[in-house]
């Protein structure tokens, strides 16, 4: 069902947990297959310097939440926001089709925490 | 590679057996006519037909004119429900579960569009429904009840004894869709008031595309299908002779072996479900009891099923996370939702369910593996510690 | 005993040739998975049961996505016929042929009941459908079309093409009954207009119980069974996995030998429609040149079919008299008086249907025994010296 | 299908044929099923000296044709009137309930014949 690469992250994911003093936290759930994932966030200089993933969610979601991290650390927040769901299942070398949207967590909550980040807050409303 | 394969998913599908295999080999080649031919090659055909539809009816306390063959569970559900539905006319009111399989439960839906009542009665938290609300349920114009024998995701038995006895005394026709127990369990048509059962062969280590309704005698519904008349006319088309003959096979197997599986697959039941629940906030779906011997059904928490189950997969160890059919849909399982788990709880359901050539060593193998793969998720789960567990 | 063992009857059903068989057999016990699991036993047989599909697309020139298996050639009809009218709702207008198997006859019958109309068009002496007719026939509400590809009994071919191309035109679906012509004649459905293509496996030396539904991208019918979404949705039920491979493996061994096959079988026919016209007061049924390359339908006047074959299958001949199916009713078969033969002519009609494996040795013994089966029955028969014919 | 007994009349029939010197010739046909069946006496003081038959049908009409033949050949008219179809049929050893009314015809025939003797004629209306 999943490719190598997919599974490889699955099995080995990377960036994995809190970041106690984390700059902000993004999170994001689905309510349809009820995933959720949080991230977290070490900012310095508008570079993400650090990352960690928290995600309760299927193999692809996993797996999406661990690419990501590797994707965006280091970038700056400007070009980490340039990163879309389709991006990071790309890098995976795809998935499939009905799990797509399990992907588009990932991204999403980057997206939420960069944004919290920029509102000045560590913590968005939900949290 | 991993160290060992376990296939612990006997109620989505089971391995065919050797000698069900060998029973079936010769209807390919040698004994390959067309049972309605009249010639030797179709006459010798057509006696293996009937001796296996005998077969079948003595594995299940029915008459052999009352055994139909059809193409599986599905089929033998929707000619059933429909057919009924079809015989009756005009609309009326049916009775089911909310946990039925979906191949009663969408009938049911489908029927309820095009103009029947159909009451879905709910379930208790270990999935049985309740002979009271079923007699409550009940309207003049009732014609079918269909309650499944055993559940395909929990594996909980319904009081179908009780419930024909109801249908009996209110002259409803009562339907079971007994997919999951034949071959599990002893079921004797006999001392149960039951006037339809679907059965299906692969479920029970025959092949697949084959199943079994029985039809007591004098319960009619319209045909679904026209073509040749065979089945007398209740499913035409050429028979599937190996199927049937493996069918009734495996039945014959499986009827012969019952007490001494029953008692083996629930010792490795017990120890699994003990091993299982030695993890902390896992909990155990289905009644503690009344459930097939075969079936471990458990939640998780903090962990996603299909996560789980790839985890597994991983190790060499196949399972489910709810019915197989399913696994292709987001949705949690309407099985669990009905006993009433939240969300979380029913997507971190896996189902185990054992069967012929599971061992001993499986479930220990299980056992080690298990505790690893759901505290890995955890690690990684945003719920895990916020609930009050466990820090890292 | 009889000297020699000779099938001819590959119409009713055929053997499953040992290379199908061993395609089989490893979905018995090795790979006996779900294909609706996740697990890798369940995704390693989705896998194969996709590459049947594909592979069953390629010999018919259709897409993967074109094909759904069925349990059969009446499943197939009965999807098509039931479906198309279920999708439509209201009522409206079917064509047909009179010579229809009855799994597409006895549906449109019903759904004339259900309250459509249904014309059922004429043949000639032949068995073949008129265009003309066809195209008078067609009304507004016309929404179906169905005509077999090829005549079981006689083995009539019908002007598909040009019928698709009627049905095109007319913007009305086509659906066509190939249960006979598949494996037997190259069927290339990027050139033919139809819609819907019905076939069965058991009639080209693969497995029983399983058969395929052609439908084009786009053509679409309501499914008939509710359940698991497999086949999306068309057709519910754990798939009959080996069934599906050997299928796909008959079908790609007849498509590959099917030039050579069909001049094989065409040279025995020619041979046995000489041999069984040089009996006195014998005809020939069904269209001289478009016929199936297998069929030989003859009526030996004075006798009385079932007779015939009585005797024949004392000699270890098996053959048959009108189709499979209708051997058990009384009444002579609907093709045979649609073709205009009077009750006596049909009476004595006799399919031989050649296939694979049938050899000159076999039509030789066949020509050998032939005359003295229909002159010891015309001794008998109270008609033949009436008649002016012969006298003892 | 059919029982050895009735293999053995089909393949073997008894009685065939015509007597050119009928006392009485019976006929009766299905229009069901096609088959049609003539019967040739010979009487002498009553009793059944010579028959013969003629039969175009299936294995049980003509298996049964053979049969009757068999059973009254020497009996008196009276006697040969009471044997029935089912008569025939049980003396057969059976027939497959399908075919049953196939053998009806010999008894039918029978009777015939012997109606258009005792009418004094040897052919009956439809000859
Ligand atoms: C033309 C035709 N259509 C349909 C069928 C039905 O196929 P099956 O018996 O495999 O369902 C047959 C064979 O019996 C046939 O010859
Ligand atoms: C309870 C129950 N009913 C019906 C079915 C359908 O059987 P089949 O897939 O053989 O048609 C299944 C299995 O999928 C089942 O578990």
């Amino acid at each position: 069902m999943y490719n190598e690469k997919v599974v490889e992250h699955f099995c080995n994911p990377r960036n994995v947990g809190e970041l106690l003093e984390a700059d902000a936290i993004g999170e994001n759930g689905s309510f349809k297959c009820g995933d959720t994932m949080k991230i977290y966030l070490k900012i310095k200089d508008d570079r993400i310097e650090d990352i960690r993933f928290q995600t309760y969610g299927c193999g692809a979601a996993i797996a999406s939440s661990s690419m990501l991290t590797e994707m965006v650390k280091g970038l700056t927040i400007d070009d980490a926001l340039k990163i879309t769901n389709q991006d990071v299942a790309d890098q995976l070398g795809g998935l499939p089709p009905l799990k797509l949207h399990c992907s588009n967590l990932a991204a999403d909550a980057l997206h939420n925490a960069i944004e919290n980040f920029r509102n000045g807050k560590v913590h968005g409303e939900s949290a | 590679m991993s160290r060992r394969t376990v296939y612990m998913d006997h109620s989505a599908t089971t391995p065919v057996r050797e000698e069900v295999v060998e029973a079936m080999l010769p209807f390919y080649h040698e004994l390959f006519g067309n049972p309605s031919s009249i010639h030797a090659p179709g006459r010798t055909v057509r006696r293996a037909v009937e001796e296996a539809r005998e077969k079948t009816a003595l594995a299940l306390g029915a008459e052999p004119g009352e055994i139909f063959f059809t193409a599986g569970g599905t089929e033998s559900n929707n000619i059933t429900l429909r057919g009924a539905a079809k015989k009756r006319g005009e609309p009326g009111h049916i009775i089911t579960s909310s946990i039925e399989h979906h191949a009663v439960l969408d009938v049911c839906s489908e029927l309820a569009a095009e103009g029947h009542r159909v009451t879905f009665l709910p379930v208790d938290q270990y999935g049985r429904v309740s002979i009271d609300q079923l007699q409550e349920a009940i309207t003049p114009d009732t014609f079918l009840i269909s309650i499944m024998a055993a559940n395909n995701e929990i594996g909980t038995l319904q009081p179908i004894s009780a419930i024909g006895e109801v249908a009996r005394e209110r002259k409803i026709l009562f339907h079971t869709d007994a997919v999951q127990i034949a071959g599990q369990l002893p079921i004797d048509l006999k001392k149960l008031n039951v006037d339809f059962l679907s059965l299906s062969a692969h479920k029970f280590n025959g092949p697949k595309g084959i199943g079994a309704l029985y039809v007591r005698k004098g319960a009619k519904v319209t045909p679904l299908y026209s073509g040749g008349g065979q089945e007398r006319k209740l499913r035409p088309g050429t028979e599937n002779v190996p199927g049937i003959v493996g069918l009734s096979r495996a039945m014959e197997l499986a009827v012969a072996e019952i007490k001494d599986k029953k008692k083996r697959l629930e010792a490795l039941r017990y120890k699994m479900i003990t091993g299982l629940m030695a993890i902390d906030e896992t909990i155990l779906n289905g009644h503690p009891e009344e459930r097939l011997p075969n079936n471990v059904n458990v939640s998780f928490k903090h962990v996603e099923g299909e996560a789980v189950l790839l985890s597994l997969d991983l190790e060499g160890i196949a399972a489910s996370s709810g019915s197989a059919c399913s696994s292709g849909s987001l949705d949690p399982s309407h099985v669990l939702r009905a006993i009433g788990l939240d969300h979380p709880t029913a997507h971190g359901s896996i189902r185990f369910s054992l069967g012929w050539g599971n061992t001993e060593e499986d479930v220990d193998y299980l056992l080690e593996v298990i505790p690893r793969v759901v505290n890995n998720l955890r690690r990684i789960s945003p719920t895990y510690r916020t609930n009050g567990s466990r820090k890292e």
